[in-house]
């Protein structure tokens, strides 16, 4: 009974939020708001038993995406632009039947689903002992789908090589990102130096505790991310240039990693096939390549393109 | 085998086609008069060695040309190729100074291969070819002076030519269908009872009448005769128009069933035969009165050949009227060359030369006793009723005309120099046989001697002639002036009347570069809204659902 | 599924939130606005997909579900890491953070 | 037996490891000389074993599905597989002398090279992949690579049509991964094979292929979610454009194919698939007549995209809809597919083609066609070339392909697509004719030149959608491998 | 006892509930933030008490890296109220 | 050999087109040598298969291209006809074509087209099957169209525009009628006529109606005939390549295929499409014929001219009768030897003395005498006078028309004939007796052999083929075996 009041309150938090985020005034608002909206879903997955999806919603979805898009307002508001008004109402009146129609068909899909339906829990379960990990979500990442894991961080190199791609012609050559700054000593600067240690451990074991527990490269990663990010906005490290053959090497190497086991895989039995007897061996060494590149291009992505004078 | 069957017909087709090639050389530019008198030979020989029973068929050529010839031809073949050749002895001497003579005779050979084609032809295709090979060279023969004058005589003859020749092988072509064969006599056959006999004889007609000078198709006649050099209007006015009275006689098809086609000819012959008269009284020029009185000869033997259908022997009464056209021909012919000698000749000469020229007159309007008696004579006795009295009253009417036309002769002056002799001795030799020939080939068309010379016939022959003298005293008597009719007669009217008919339009100028094509608004709009995601947006959703609702439904 | 257990309820309103994020989505002219919204659909989409693995309490969360989801947060990470750097772009050249034919003034000419 | 086996994990494989190297080591010289020989001889080996061995299915790390996801080489995906292979190929080589690295890394220099062969990776991951989520994926690997390509000249123009078309992108990608999220939730599985077999008609199956329709409609820019694609394309630097052009609407309507005829085959109702073919017409007929008012060439080349995607999507009211194939089935299946093939080939080409004439007179406009015949023949004759293709003309692919489409549509009795078909080459000669007339004007002002070798390339590109539609024997049967018997029958 | 863990939850969820009305009123960015903060450390709580109720203690790392990424945020919405974006409202004068 | 000539044939035409695409601008020798040479080559082939198709033998390819589309390839007497036609013209063409155009510009791009024109029409002549000729007729829209455009003027661009939008909208419809027919029968050979007996009469009429509308285009039927007075702004090579060798011809010809190979005369009459056809052919005869009449340009009045004489073609097969099939036929190739002449003087008349209008051509028989006969033999044989070929056509057609009981097709022919007297005369009286007008005195001489030669040698064919009508390898002779073989009961 109290669990079900739990989820309620919850349900309507999250979508209260949701609300709030989508249809505030103040654009930094409902960056707060949606920031505050990433975390109370994590909430939900902790409440629906998904900790890995929790993890990765507190450190992706509330964490990084919020950072981003604080960054982003903040950067906006100091170019001067201006916030458009509002739509006109009976445009938004369309919209919104639209939406609402759209919501409802979803719903009518989910009440007409077989409540009985299991899935491939049994099956995932059946396999985990020869997918090398423990965590059946790690297993199904890295081993029985490890080919979406494996686009999946390509993804991110893409995107990379997007952001760069938009920086202006003459800071080409440069640093990602400001060159951040803070008072010495002052508030900012001291947790700078305090809260990396601290960060550095917690991702290095979400990484490794990844194969058996919740956990894994793209949480750890994001973890490891944002030190990074916050030493450097401690004004304590800088970037590299964007042209150093060190910084490329550390964003390719994850995915490089994963292809080449992938590839060499052909030889042991198929394309991606890890051998049962090595395959933990190689999905932890896969989730450290992942997670250093991954950490890499995260905190790269929300340094933004080079922005400063070549050399 | 390219020819089977005699070779002569052949020849005397090909030599004058090759000597018209032969023109066209360079080389032979300073002689190339002399092409002129030999070309028709062949065909003069042919025709002197009487009809051949058996055909020349040339199966590679055209559709298969097939030639032949009968007695009537045999006349007409005959009177024409001697007119030809008169005529090129007298073109020898009267075009020496022309210029562009290669043209002239190129053409000349051209239209008298088809001239002699349309007598040898025995088939459909053959005749066609003939018939237009003679119309349009011909042109080139009454234009060559180039003057307005001729240009224009040979605009109007181009016209009427044309559509002569159109009509004639659209009737050819109906009549050839439904017999389902080319050769003549089988067509003619076929055309008695065919479907579209009665188009077929009007178009055929048409074509043939233009050719032969039946009014009212005979306008281009007075223009261009008088136009064309005058060697060129000796064999117009005395061979070329014979084609289309040759081709009547070959094309109609004979029987009771004419009765309708036989009257119209005859009426429209006759009606021909005094409007000529009329109308060339009222002329100032010699050879335009000599051309109205070809009108006025022609519409005699139209009539004679819209008579031979019923009558009783078709084929003789053809080769009667033949006998008038090898009479009127070789005269006429004769009396066309008259008035080029008349340009050249003065003092005792000229007497001479109006002497013969009225000796000539005589004949054609039928004195007896001279050639023509025995031709009209002969004409007389195939018809019947007002018609032979019409016919022998016409003869009045021609002998005016031809007073008419020697005093315009008499008239004129003198002013060439060209050389005499080869200009009187084709003159006097086309006249003689005129005069002579129809004597000896009465026979062969069955027509007696004792029967010209009967009393009835020599009465007959005489009063018209009497009673020309007559008019003609009372006219010169009385002062009584004749209108004067302008040469061309209708197609001067036509001419006044319709304001050119097919004028050219000025081109229609291209439109302008077509500009960018117009902003269309509403697609533009229609685009811009698409891009709003605002609108976009909804209607991408919105084809999720209705797709969603319409695989749920 | 039917019975109000929890999966259940987070279906529906990761349902609700689709909505809600769409709306977000249409309705918004701000390309920051709309990349709120872009997650918010995206977060609700992964709601409907994890609930629904999280049917048979008795078995647990479906593991497959929840590998996809978390591949589908990088992924949305990733496009929206791309979109802000896009949007900071255009407001440098163009002083705007809204495509053209969204400007409430904008007619139709190019 | 072992190496075609290998082409489905290769034809990614090679391009990804190129574009790593791309990044680290910038030598697109190199590169692309090892790279597009080794993806030619991937795709020979695919071709070959696909030919041999029938369709080839590759279990990624050996787990079967459900739990893992398959490769599937068919003839359908080989034929893509190779299409791009054949494209990208080309255009990279076009693109060298126009993205160099000399001793200074330029930013474009730089950023295209491991953006292209990620591109080329991408496309064929989608082509290859069994699985909606991998699909997924992929095509948002697609539309990343994509979007910065776009973006890649760097002026406000392309950032804001690369944001217009991430709007369409995006929305997409939410729909197609909402309506795989309830496939999943449905039936437990994603792999389009195991899907084929199980019965569709639950709410949550129609409701997600409306969800993964529309989604992949808009990505693939059908009208009227077309708006986003000619700025996009036509503000790419010319040899993306090609690539974005000939292959990235294709992917999504690859998966469009493959949803509706492998995995739900029998989901679809009559009345969406006319509204569906209603919309391709539409796109013809419009797209059209928007190319016909553009003063651009890029744009113009655009606008024919989007009239040329209308095409394909005939192939749902012609082949779609019913569980037993009706014997136009297979011409309509396989005309749409002749059609995004020799599309790829000619679109690919034109865009080279124009973006050669767009280098020698130094601007877009019109002008830039000014006595291309003379000055440089080889283009002039490559644009010609593939707009007989655009056109539908034969002999090329595309005449094929209208040719069977045209039969299916009289065949199943649907004439008005018949008379779209028809109408839309005469609408597409419309729009080509005013640059190809140009061609012919004499040249007035400056020009530049592009060396011959450059030149030949768009034409070879332009010739091979040519050579589809003369020897189209072998392809036809060739796409058939992997489809259902009953469909392979033809038209009698 | 699992009952009454979840009880408490839902006591903070309306604790966070009413922190978000801080978030929506503002009224100056700071506001915003701290509101969102207080949001975050309820989080925190909430996925404590979960993790007792479900006896799962991975579920704490749900709690740690919340609280590591929620100081990261708030260093970022302090960056971003620089004057610069870059530096650091501390040196302001 | 059998499988392989038409092959051969097709690439007589098609190498040399190829090489020349590629060739240097300067290379003046070897594309002369290409053209010619592949254009002899062709001609020796082509006289070779007369003989063997004469005695009865028929060469057939076939290939598979996609189900219900192949590509067949089938010479019998009747592709034989067009082929020889547009091979001889081709050869004449070529060398016309490189004396007038010496030392112009894209000669390469010029005579690549040029030869691809002619492969498509050897194509077009070749097809055994609809489909292929459909093929076939595409490529020759294609491969004209840069012809018409050569001069890259704004007339040749918008003729050009006319042009592709007429063609192209024909094809299209073609296409539709073809595809609908194929639907209903599979795929159309000529050889083995689809069985239509059964279908319904209206859909077979409206299937008939799109491939005539098709075909109709090209064939210049009235109201789709505006391009083709347009396009004459094109070198007078292409003219010549339009209106004799390829182009008009394509369409006369494939209404003849339809006809008689497809449905049959029997049906075309049965489904009541005969009359309709001949009326639209008769229509069209008489339309030419007075728009050439208000015509100021020389090269307009020959292009309407041509709109009045290719429906010749098209009214021979829409009569029910053998004869006027024989018409139809050999007018194709009586019109094309005749057409080819005209065009090719009027090239003269333009090269030599700026001719271009009526108007300007005054006595210019004087300056240019053989053009001028050559010309002069030309429109004479236009108005049909014998024994020049036009008459033959004109004859059959005629008698045809009444064995098929149309008898109003001869008062077609003969206000035709009037007509195109009184346009073709005029001309021929200002070249022969107007006294040389500024443009005659300024003429030049006549031009170089090549030049001249053909169209006296063209000329000289038209005459000799009414002169020998009646032999067996004349065109009427080919046309007779042609329809006894093949359309005989």
């Amino acid at each position: 009974m109290t669990g079900a009041i739990f989820d309620i309150v919850l349900c309507l938090l999250i979508l209260a939020v949701a609300l709030a985020a989508i249809l505030g005034r103040d654009l930094f608002g409902s960056v707060v708001f949606f920031i505050v909206y990433g975390l109370l879903v994590a909430l939900a997955w902790t409440r629906l038993g998904a900790v890995d999806v929790a993890l990765a919603e507190a450190a992706i979805g509330a964490g990084l995406t919020g950072v981003l898009l604080v960054g982003a307002v903040a950067r906006l508001r100091r170019g001067g632009v201006v916030e458009p008004t509002p739509p006109r109402p009976l445009a938004r009146g369309a919209q919104m039947g639209i939406c609402v129609l759209a919501a409802g068909l979803v719903g009518a899909a989910i009440a007409g689903l077989d409540p009985d339906a299991a899935g491939l829990t049994a099956t995932v379960a059946q396999n985990l002992e020869a997918s090398g990990v423990g965590n059946p979500v790690t297993a199904v990442l890295l081993n029985f789908r490890g080919y979406d894991t494996l686009l999946e961080t390509v993804v991110l190199l893409v995107v990379l090589i997007g952001v760069w791609s938009l920086a202006e012609d003459r800071y080409w050559g440069g640093r990602p990102g400001l060159r951040q700054h803070a008072k010495p000593g002052g508030v900012l600067a001291t947790y700078g130096r305090f809260l990396p240690p601290l960060g550095l451990l917690a991702g290095v074991y979400v990484v490794w505790a990844g194969t058996d527990q919740p956990g894994g490269a793209f949480q750890g990663g994001t973890i490891l991310a944002a030190v990074w990010l916050l030493v450097a906005m401690a004004g304590l490290v800088d970037a590299p240039p964007v042209t150093a053959r060190r910084l490329r090497l550390t964003i390719v190497a994850g995915p490089a990693l994963f292809l080449a086991v992938a590839v060499a895989g052909i030889f042991m039995g198929g394309f991606l096939h890890l051998p049962p007897e090595h395959a933990k061996q190689l999905i932890q060494t896969i989730e450290a390549g992942l997670a250093l590149s991954i950490a890499a291009t995260l905190a790269l992505l929300v340094a933004g393109p080079p922005q400063r004078g070549a050399r | 085998m390219i020819v089977s069957g005699p070779l002569l017909p052949f020849a005397a087709l090909a030599l004058p086609l090759l000597l018209g090639l032969l023109a066209a050389v360079p080389a032979m530019r300073p002689r190339v008069l002399m092409l002129l008198p030999i070309a028709p030979l062949p065909a003069l020989a042919l025709a002197l060695s009487g009809p051949t029973g058996e055909h020349t068929e040339l199966p590679v050529l055209l559709l298969g040309v097939r030639l032949g010839l009968d007695a009537t031809g045999a006349m007409f073949l005959g009177a024409s190729a001697l007119l030809w050749a008169l005529a090129g002895v007298f073109a020898t001497a009267y075009m020496r100074r022309t210029h562009k003579r290669e043209v002239f005779v190129a053409f000349w050979c051209l239209t008298l291969t088809g001239n002699l084609g349309v007598f040898l032809a025995r088939d459909a295709v053959t005749f066609y070819v003939s018939f237009t090979a003679v119309s349009l060279p011909a042109y080139l023969l009454i234009v060559h002076d180039a003057t307005r004058e001729a240009l224009r005589a040979g605009r109007i003859y181009m016209i009427l030519a044309l559509v002569g020749e159109t009509s004639l092988l659209v009737g050819l072509i109906i009549a050839c269908a439904h017999a389902d064969s080319l050769v003549i006599s089988q067509v003619r056959d076929a055309l008695a009872d065919a479907p579209g006999r009665e188009a077929a004889l009007a178009l055929m007609l048409i074509g043939l009448g233009i050719k032969a000078g039946l009014v009212p198709l005979h306008v281009w006649l007075p223009l261009a005769h008088p136009q064309a050099p005058t060697p060129a209007s000796a064999v117009l006015s005395g061979a070329i128009v014979k084609a289309g009275i040759f081709g009547m006689l070959v094309l109609l098809p004979a029987g009771a069933g004419m009765a309708n086609w036989s009257l119209a000819l005859v009426a429209a012959g006759l009606g021909g035969a005094y409007f000529g008269i009329v109308a060339g009284l009222g002329q100032n020029g010699a050879k335009a009165a000599l051309a109205y009185s070809t009108v006025s000869q022609m519409g005699l033997m139209i009539a004679a050949a819209g008579a031979a259908p019923l009558a009783d022997a078709p084929a003789e009464f053809a080769a009667v009227i033949a006998l008038y056209a090898v009479h009127h021909g070789l005269a006429k012919g004769a009396l066309f060359m008259s008035v080029g000698v008349a340009g050249q000749v003065n003092g005792r000469a000229r007497h001479a030369l109006l002497a013969a020229v009225a000796l000539l007159a005589l004949s054609v309007a039928g004195l007896p006793l001279t050639g023509g008696a025995v031709a009209k004579t002969a004409l007389k006795s195939g018809l019947e009723g007002p018609a032979a009295t019409l016919v022998a009253a016409s003869a009045a009417g021609t002998a005016l005309l031809l007073l008419h036309v020697w005093v315009l002769l008499r008239r004129s002056s003198a002013h060439g120099s060209r050389p005499g002799r080869l200009l009187w001795a084709p003159f006097l030799a086309a006249g003689a046989t005129a005069l002579v020939l129809p004597w000896l080939l009465a026979p062969a068309v069955g027509v007696k001697a004792s029967y010209v010379l009967s009393a009835a016939n020599l009465w007959s022959a005489t009063w018209p002639l009497l009673a020309a003298a007559a008019i003609a005293a009372a006219v010169i008597g009385l002062r009584i002036g004749v209108p004067r009719i302008p040469a061309g007669d209708l197609v001067v009217v036509a001419e006044r009347m319709v304001p050119p008919a097919v004028s050219r339009r000025p081109a229609p100028s291209h439109p302008g570069p077509r500009r960018g094509m117009r902003r269309l608004d509403p697609i533009d709009r229609l685009e811009r809204g698409l891009r709003r995601w605002s609108t976009a947006g909804p209607v991408l959703l919105g084809t999720a659902v209705v797709l969603a609702a319409l695989f749920l439904a | 599924m039917t019975g109000l257990d929890t999966a259940t309820l987070f279906a529906w309103c990761g349902a609700g939130l689709i909505g809600i994020g769409l709306y977000g989505f249409l309705a918004n002219r701000h390309m920051l606005r709309r990349l709120v919204a872009f997650n918010v659909v995206g977060s609700g989409i992964f709601l409907v997909f994890g609930a629904s693995g999280a049917r048979r309490a008795d078995l647990g969360p479906d593991p497959v579900p929840q590998a996809l989801i978390i591949t589908g947060i990088v992924v949305a990470l990733a496009t929206t890491a791309l979109l802000v750097a896009l949007v900071i772009r255009y407001a440098d050249l163009a002083g705007r953070a809204t495509l053209p034919e969204d400007e409430p003034g904008d007619d139709g000419k190019e | 037996m072992i190496l075609p086996a290998l082409a489905p994990a290769l034809s990614v494989a090679v391009p990804l490891a190129a574009a790593f190297l791309a990044v680290v080591a910038p030598r697109p010289r190199l590169l692309v000389g090892v790279t597009v020989p080794a993806m030619l001889a991937v795709m020979a080996l695919a071709v070959l074993g696909v030919r041999q061995g029938g369709p080839l299915v590759l279990a990624v790390g050996g787990w079967e599905p459900p739990l893992g996801i398959a490769l599937v080489a068919d003839g359908l995906s080989t034929a893509f597989l190779v299409a791009t292979a054949l494209t990208i190929g080309t255009v990279l080589v076009v693109a060298l002398p126009q993205f160099p690295i000399r001793q200074n890394e330029t930013r474009a220099g730089w950023a295209f090279w491991p953006l292209a062969f990620l591109l080329w990776a991408a496309l064929n991951a989608v082509f290859l992949s069994g699985d909606l989520f991998n699909i997924y994926v992929a095509i948002e690997f697609v539309t990343l690579a994509t979007l910065a390509l776009v973006a890649l000249e760097g002026k406000a123009k392309q950032v804001e049509a690369a944001m217009r078309y991430a709007m369409f992108a995006l929305f997409g990608s939410l729909a197609y991964l909402l309506g795989v999220a309830l496939l999943y939730a449905a039936h437990g599985t994603l792999d389009i094979g195991l899907l084929a077999q199980l019965p569709a008609q639950d709410t949550a199956s129609l409701v997600a292929a409306g969800l993964i329709t529309a989604g992949l409609a808009a990505k693939t820019a059908l009208f009227p979610f077309h708006a986003w694609l000619p700025p996009a394309h036509a503000g790419a630097p010319a040899p993306a454009s090609a690539m974005l052009s000939a292959l990235v609407p294709k992917a999504s309507f690859y998966v469009l194919l493959r949803f509706w005829f492998d995995a739900m085959p029998e989901a679809a109702g009559a009345i969406a698939l006319q509204l569906l073919g209603a919309l391709g017409a539409t796109a013809i007929v419009y797209g059209s007549i928007l190319a016909v008012r553009q003063n651009r060439l890029k744009q113009l080349v655009a606008y024919s995209t989007v009239a040329q995607i209308g095409y394909l999507f005939l192939v749902f009211p012609l082949a779609g809809g019913s569980a037993e194939p009706q014997p136009w089935t297979a011409g309509a299946w396989t005309g749409s597919v002749f059609h995004a093939v020799s599309h790829a080939f000619a679109k690919a080409a034109m865009f080279l083609a124009v973006g050669h004439a767009v280098l020698a007179a130094g601007h877009d406009r019109m002008s830039a066609m000014d006595g291309l015949t003379r000055r440089m023949p080889m283009t002039a004759f490559a644009l010609g070339v593939s707009a007989v293709t655009l056109m539908g003309l034969p002999p090329s692919g595309g005449f094929t392909a209208k040719f069977l489409l045209l039969t299916a549509a009289f065949a199943s009795g649907q004439v008005l697509w018949a008379a779209i078909i028809v109408l839309g080459g005469v609408l597409a000669a419309a729009y080509l004719f005013r640059p190809l007339a140009r061609a012919f004007l004499p040249d007035r002002g400056r020009y530049g030149t592009v060396p011959r070798a450059q030149q030949a390339l768009p034409l070879a590109l332009a010739m091979l959608s040519v050579v589809l539609g003369i020897v189209s024997a072998a392809p036809y049967d060739f796409l058939q491998t992997g489809r259902p018997a009953a469909a392979e029958e033809g038209l009698e | 006892m699992s009952g009454w863990l979840l009880a408490a939850a839902v006591v903070l969820l309306a604790t966070a509930a009413a922190a978000l009305v801080r978030v929506a009123r503002g009224p100056d960015a700071a506001d915003r933030m701290m509101g969102a903060q207080l949001v975050g450390t309820t989080g925190v709580a909430v996925v404590i008490l979960l993790a007792a109720h479900e006896g799962n203690w991975a579920m704490l790392d749900v709690a740690l890296v919340l609280s590591l990424l929620a100081a990261f945020a708030s260093v970022a919405f302090v960056k971003a109220a620089s004057r610069d974006g870059q530096g650091d409202p501390e040196e302001d004068p | 050999m059998n499988q392989a000539l038409p092959l051969i044939i097709l690439a007589t035409a098609l190498v040399p087109s190829l090489i020349t695409f590629f060739l240097a601008e300067d290379r003046v020798w070897v594309r002369n040598a290409l053209n010619l040479g592949g254009a002899v080559l062709k001609l020796a082939l082509v006289v070779f298969m007369l003989a063997e198709v004469g005695r009865g033998q028929v060469y057939q390819t076939e290939f598979e291209l996609v189900p219900g589309l192949s590509l067949v390839l089938r010479i019998d007497a009747l592709s034989l006809l067009f082929v020889t036609l547009s091979t001889v013209l081709w050869l004449l063409t070529t060398v016309y074509a490189i004396a007038y155009l010496h030392g112009g510009k894209n000669l390469p791009r010029f005579f690549g087209f040029f030869s691809l024109c002619v492969f498509a029409t050897t194509g077009i002549a070749f097809s055994g099957s609809l489909i292929t000729f459909f093929l076939f007729y595409e490529l020759l829209t294609l491969a004209t169209w840069p012809l018409v455009v050569h001069k890259g003027d704004a007339a040749s661009i918008r003729a050009g525009r006319t042009y592709l939008g007429y063609t192209l909208t024909g094809s299209a419809i073609l296409l539709v009628g073809i595809v609908w027919l194929e639907s209903l029968t599979g795929p159309v050979a000529f050889a083995a006529p689809p069985q239509l007996a059964g279908l319904d009469a209206w859909s077979l009429r409206a299937i008939f109606l799109l491939l005539i509308a098709g075909l109709g285009v090209k064939a210049a039927l009235v109201g789709l005939h505006v391009w083709l007075p347009q396009a004459m702004v094109a070198p007078a090579p292409v003219s010549a390549l339009l209106h004799a060798v390829a182009v008009v011809k394509a369409g006369a010809f494939g209404i003849v295929r339809v006809v008689y190979d497809i449905y049959g005369i029997a049906l075309v009459q049965e489904i009541d499409m005969g009359l309709p056809l001949a009326a639209i052919a008769s229509a069209t005869i008489l339309f030419g014929s007075i728009r050439a009449l208000t015509q100021h340009g020389l090269k307009p009045l020959l292009a309407y001219s041509t709109v009045s004489q290719v429906s010749y073609i098209v009214l021979g097969a829409a009569l029910f009768s053998q004869t006027a099939v024989v018409g139809g036929l050999v007018h194709l190739v009586h019109q094309g030897l005749m057409k080819i002449t005209l065009f090719f003087c009027a090239g003269v008349f333009d090269e030599r003395a700026g001719v271009h209008d009526i108007d300007e051509i005054d006595g210019i028989g004087a300056r240019l005498p053989w053009t001028s006969v050559a010309f002069t033999l030309g429109a004479l044989g236009m108005i049909g006078l014998p024994p020049i070929a036009g008459f033959a056509s004109k004859w059959y057609l005629g008698t045809g028309g009444l064995e098929a009981g149309q008898p109003w097709v001869v008062a077609v022919l003969a206000v035709s004939t009037l007509l195109n007297g009184a346009y073709f005369l005029p001309v021929l009286y200002r070249i022969w007796f107007r006294e040389p007008g500024p443009n005659a005195a300024a003429a030049e001489t006549e031009g170089p052999a090549m030049l001249l030669a053909p169209p006296i040698a063209t000329a000289a064919l038209a005459l000799a083929a009414g002169l020998f009508a009646a032999a067996a390898l004349s065109p009427l002779g080919w046309a007779t075996l042609i329809v006894e073989r093949q359309y005989a009961p």
